[in-house]
């Protein structure tokens, strides 16, 4: 299986997506160069955290217009699959891959913290190596991750399964505080209508290896290798 | 060739050079270099290079008596940042730099230009960063533009490392009345290289083209030149920007190109263009090779039009390099660059005269003869006599202070401690910064030192700043030989054997005897430390002029320390984890309360000496730990610094918040001492160790000569550290240590939900 | 070709949590503006292009923004003024 | 007392890098918008204040300016409407 990790000038999540493939999964990947037309037969596109553009007028929004993301689009568009992670995400949001937006986080702050999820959908081509419900511990670093998007789209959402992820209080977290940027209905992570991309705003690449404190984020790219080698 | 003023620069009067901050002396010296009269464009030069940020002036006598070499030390002092081997054929470069001044003036920019410029350090040398510290210093949280000032410089820190995608992976914070108005921003990052790949700033090669790289170069942040932006321009003008505006971005791009150029072998040197911006840059690699240059500013990419060579020398533009590539290999730069939608403009060239010259086109505005603009700078050894006033403090009897009413319960002083801004919790901080991108962060920031790993070994590196300036105040030399001996077991508390330091010298005016005293001793002391417990310096930086309407800073010799630690195995954390394992005190208590945070948060009183620095005493501790940790017995450690003892055992049970634990401690051993100074005070060279085989712990010590004792249990069931001295039975619930400790700077920052804050996040673009 | 500078207002949809707006009245209020009764913050964009004419720096603005300066899922732009320099 | 609504434009001042700005016209240049000689990013803040007259408002706001809605290092802002609501 392969992997393509697309670099937009300013990613930096890049490097950790490679390694998290490379290392954490022993699979393949490459670079995929956002100024390039060719997605080099990858199996699955990660659109990587960081900065593309320095998010300079809003996080994702100029970095949808790259070369790549034109094969990106259709790639999706062929059922096949896409993990947008953080900046990631929101360069899917700002080219449609997925509804909503990605706001500036309430606390106005830039927050990196590890973070409770629930796993709301254990059976999407992402989440399938988890356990319905499952509370899992991400990393999150991020100053515009406040999901937001009409009530329609979020119903929506909801009614077709398609929040991957909510932020969930754990046994330690005060009811209140749970929730690091506002994102309404606490959502972390959403899926498209037809199930193949996937973005969030916590780092599951970051979460591969228990002496970085959590191995959390293994299962992700596990679901995916099943349902594609499937 | 023949030197001609530029029509309509400014006549050299005594009050052009005096503005130009030379002294007479300073301005004999330099037309006696000449032979002649300095252009305006060359006063501009001098003042830049003979500045004390670029010369060192009155600090270099002192900073050559450092230590600087050990058989691992591959580059000390003089290069853009030092560099140490850590097996493997890897090593690591790092550097610590100031931005005080600009962050007293704008915070934000001011701190986010500090990390830009440490970064370049780093990177210029061939070396890829993987970690960023920071050490900072405000006035009291009390007052509202001091809130300013930290939310300021946090943020500008956390967007710019942010940003460009280096973890921000530890640091210290502290707050003192004697850093209002003067706060302290030091930044240090870490890289990581191949040995082979190490890259020097040296220029060499006569004909080999000089390129300009990065980001255009505007007006902002002239050097010395604020009275010329009024003098040479219109009324819009003089509102000329002294801030930078730093451009992470930029620097991410400049950063990934920087590096393919140097791996591509087309290039022999490459500089940032930092303080001075391109006169330095190039004045020093031209130095360094001790080579000629010619620079044409015609052909220098500006961000305005019509800007002078004066203006293009000087102007302090950030995200910007410069190059000595191969002659030949100029498109291949430029490809490499575009690459990265970066733009490479030829400006100049390695000629074989030894001579530093300046073109306009045809006209040359600036000639110096060969290195001697950077080697023929002026030294000074001004006079140093401690204050008085100071002497008098530190001889000051601080055992016969009355303790207050409240101190009947010794842990109503706990938790006041707790609650002290510079002992509570920086969450409020590092939660900012990015700390796991890049994955390679073991340890992050909260405990004791940050460990990072090496990937492809199984090795990783401890990292911290430290430095108590009240200690350094009240007795400089040694304040500074604990600054060192606290990074050092910072770092073996985390696993890590302590391997060479950093520095960042932040003093007043040197021109001041009492001072320039500090700033001596203060460099002794360094040097002692340095030399006692194996850690030589590799470079460091210098900031003077840190004054207040009230006087100096505290003087503030600012440490940062690397340490390597030989197997992921052995990397260990400073929090109690758990049930039953004993708690060994390594080290011995004293009845010391000099300079302590007790004395200042409680009595408000600053004086007494500091602690005593047994330098031999902290090296055996430091290898008593080390081996407990590498034979597997240590489940934690951490040291014992500001607050003493018992804010370091609450640390233990409640600095992980989401696993407090608690402890039965027994103290009855030093029932002898006043209790104030048993709990609170500051003694040097003490571990808490948590181990499920005290005995084994207990032998290491022995073996090194190190004092230890078994002084309790780890036990969570209770809910609380409880503490015994003789008939004393003391208790307090580790929520309310937790609560205390973690929410005092959120309380503070949330009461002025401020005005400052709302300014911050309106600005920013991030 | 004329040169003209246009200003763009480009503000969060009405009814979307403002938390920087909210942030700055609150302060406003911390700081003694008794009278201030609500804050909105958006982004004002200055640009300077070249075009025929009036309108079509106008449109060529709107343009803009439908495509790049304005997120349509939360954002609403409006073209503030035009005039040539 | 009437209620105004105030719109202020704050803008980087000019001089000072504007990344921002920058990464937009380029953006722009690529999206195939040629005309676009500058684009200069900043902020524009409606607020809603109680004042006794126009001009109390406008003073108001520009004592507001000055205090916390501009960085008065970094930014030029002006007061671009005053109006009763
Ligand atoms: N400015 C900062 N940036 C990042 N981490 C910080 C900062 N200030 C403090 N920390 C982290 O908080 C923890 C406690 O710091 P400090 O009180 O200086 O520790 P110590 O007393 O062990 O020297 C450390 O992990 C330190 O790295
Ligand atoms: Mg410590």
């Amino acid at each position: 299986m392969k992997f393509g990790i697309v670099t937009f000038p300013g990613s930096n999540g890049d490097y950790d997506a490679y390694q998290s493939v490379v290392e954490g999964l022993g699979e393949k990947a490459v670079y995929l160069w956002h100024k390039d037309h060719d997605l080099q037969h990858v199996d699955v596109v990660i659109l990587p955290g960081g900065f593309s553009y320095g998010d300079y007028l809003r996080a994702g929004a100029i970095a949808r217009f790259s070369p790549i993301m034109r094969e990106v689009v259709a790639h999706a568009e062929r059922g096949a699959p896409v993990l947008a992670i953080c900046n990631g995400f929101q360069i899917a949001c700002e080219a449609g891959l997925l509804p909503g937006a990605l706001l500036r986080n309430a606390s106005l702050k830039f927050v990196c913290a590890p973070v409770s999820l629930r796993v709301e959908n254990a059976s999407s081509n992402f989440t399938s190596a988890y356990g319905a419900n499952q509370l899992i511990t991400l990393p999150i670093a991020h100053g515009d991750g406040r999901y937001s998007a009409d009530e329609e789209t979020l119903d929506r959402l909801e009614g077709d399964g398609r929040v991957a992820f909510r932020y969930a209080p754990d046994a330690l977290q005060a009811a209140e505080s749970y929730n690091p940027n506002g994102s309404m209905r606490d959502i972390a992570g959403i899926l498209n209508a037809g199930g193949n991309v996937l973005g969030m705003m916590p780092h599951p690449e970051r979460a591969i290896d228990s002496v970085l404190g959590s191995a959390d984020g293994l299962p992700i790219i596990e679901s995916i290798l099943h349902r594609v080698a499937a | 060739m023949t030197v001609t003023a530029r029509p309509g620069d400014p006549a050299i009067t005594p009050a052009l050079v005096a503005e130009h901050g030379l002294t007479s002396d300073e301005y004999d010296r330099l037309v006696a270099m000449l032979g002649r009269t300095p252009t305006f464009t060359e006063l501009g030069i001098v003042s830049a290079l003979w500045s004390e940020h670029c010369s060192y002036k009155h600090s270099r006598p002192l900073l050559k008596t450092l230590p600087t070499t050990a058989p691992y030390v591959l580059q000390g002092p003089g290069e853009n940042a030092g560099v140490i081997a850590i097996g493997h054929g890897l090593a690591i470069a790092f550097k610590i730099e100031s931005h005080n001044h600009p962050s007293a003036v704008e915070p934000y920019q001011g701190a986010a230009t500090g990390v830009g410029g440490i970064l370049r350090d780093v990177f210029t040398m061939g070396a890829r960063p993987i970690a960023l510290l920071n050490s900072l210093r405000f006035g009291s949280l009390d007052s509202a533009r001091v809130r300013y000032l930290f939310a300021g410089c946090v943020k500008g820190i956390g967007d710019y490392g942010n940003c460009v995608g280096i973890p921000t992976v530890a640091g210290e914070v502290v707050f003192d009345p004697a850093y209002e108005g003067n706060p302290l921003v030091n930044a240090m990052c870490v890289g990581l290289l191949k040995e082979e790949e190490l890259m020097l700033a040296v220029a060499q090669g006569v004909g080999n083209p000089i390129i300009a790289v990065g980001a255009r170069t505007g007006r902002d942040g002239i050097h010395g030149a604020s009275f010329a932006s009024e003098d040479l321009s219109d009324a819009s003008e003089a509102k000329r920007p002294r801030v930078q505006v730093g451009d992470p971005f930029t620097e991410k791009l400049l950063l990934e190109a920087s590096l393919e150029l140097i791996h591509s072998g087309h290039i022999v040197a490459i500089q940032d263009m930092g303080a001075a911006g391109l006169v330095s840059s190039s004045a020093e690699m031209a130095a360094r090779g001790d080579v000629g240059v010619v620079i044409d500013t015609l052909k220098v990419p500006a961000r305005e039009e019509g800007m002078s060579p004066y203006e293009l020398l000087l102007s302090e533009s950030q995200e910007r390099m410069l190059v000595v590539a191969r002659v030949g290999r100029e498109d291949h730069v430029r490809a490499i660059l575009e690459k990265w939608d970066l733009t490479a403009a030829v400006i100049g060239e390695v000629i074989a005269e030894p001579v530093y010259r300046v073109v306009e086109g045809d006209r040359v505005v600036a000639e110096f003869p060969g290195i001697r603009l950077v080697t023929d700078c002026p030294m000074y050894t001004p006079e140093a006599r401690e204050s008085d006033d100071i002497k008098r403090r530190r001889a000051e009897n601080v055992h016969a202070i009355a303790e207050r009413a409240e101190e009947a319960n010794p842990m109503w002083t706990l938790l006041e401690l707790l609650a002290s801004p510079t002992i509570a919790s920086k969450r409020w901080v590092y939660q900012q910064y990015d700390h796991t991108v890049r994955t390679g962060t073991v340890v992050g920031p909260g405990g004791d030192a940050a460990v990072v790993r090496i990937r492809h070994t199984d090795t990783a590196i401890a990292l911290k700043t430290d430095c108590n300036g009240r200690y350094a105040f009240l007795d400089p030399r040694e304040g500074a030989r604990i600054a060192v001996a606290e990074a050092a077991r910072n770092v073996a508390c985390t696993g890590g054997r302590p391997m060479a330091i950093t520095n960042n010298l932040n003093f007043g005016n040197p021109k001041r005897p009492e001072v320039y005293y500090q700033l001596k001793e203060a460099v002794a002391g360094m040097g002692e430390a340095c030399l006692a417990l194996g850690t030589p310096v590799t470079g460091g930086n210098v900031s003077l002029y840190n004054e207040n309407p009230a006087g100096a800073v505290y003087p503030t010799p600012v440490v940062g320390m690397v340490g390597l630690i030989d197997s992921l195995a052995h990397v260990t954390r400073s929090h109690f984890s758990t049930d039953g394992d004993s708690i060994v005190l390594l080290g011995n208590n004293t009845d010391e309360i000099g300079a302590s945070e007790y004395l200042q948060r409680i009595h408000n009183v600053v004086a007494g000496a500091p602690p005593h620095c047994d330098l031999a005493a902290e090296r055996a501790l430091i290898d008593a730990l080390l081996q407990a940790i590498q034979a597997g017995v240590v489940r934690s450690a951490h040291d014992c610094a500001d607050g003493g003892l018992a804010v370091a055992l609450a640390e233990c049970v409640m600095m992980d918040r989401a696993t407090p634990t608690g402890a039965h401690v027994d103290l009855t051993h030093w029932a002898g001492l006043p209790v104030r100074a048993l709990l609170f005070g500051e003694a040097q060279a003490r571990v808490v160790v948590s181990t499920p085989d005290p005995d084994a712990v207990l032998a290491s010590a022995a073996e090194h000569g190190v004092p230890a004792a078994i002084i309790g249990t780890v036990g969570a069931a209770s809910g609380l550290l409880s503490m015994r001295i003789g008939e004393r039975q003391l208790t307090v619930s580790v929520a309310e240590l937790a609560d205390t400790y973690h929410e005092a700077i959120p309380r503070i920052m949330q009461r002025s939900a401020s005005a400052q804050d709302v300014a911050l996040a309106s600005d920013s673009v991030v | 070709m004329t040169r003209y500078r246009v200003a763009v207002h480009v503000v969060p949809r009405r009814g979307l949590l403002d938390p920087q707006g909210k942030a700055v009245a609150d302060a406003l209020h911390t700081l003694g503006f008794a009278g201030v009764a609500s804050v909105h913050v958006g982004r004002h964009l200055v640009l300077e292009i070249d075009a025929h004419s009036e309108s079509d720096a106008r449109e060529q603005t709107s343009n803009m923004c439908g495509r790049l300066l304005a997120n349509p899922v939360t954002e609403d732009f409006e073209i503030a003024s035009v005039s040539a320099v």
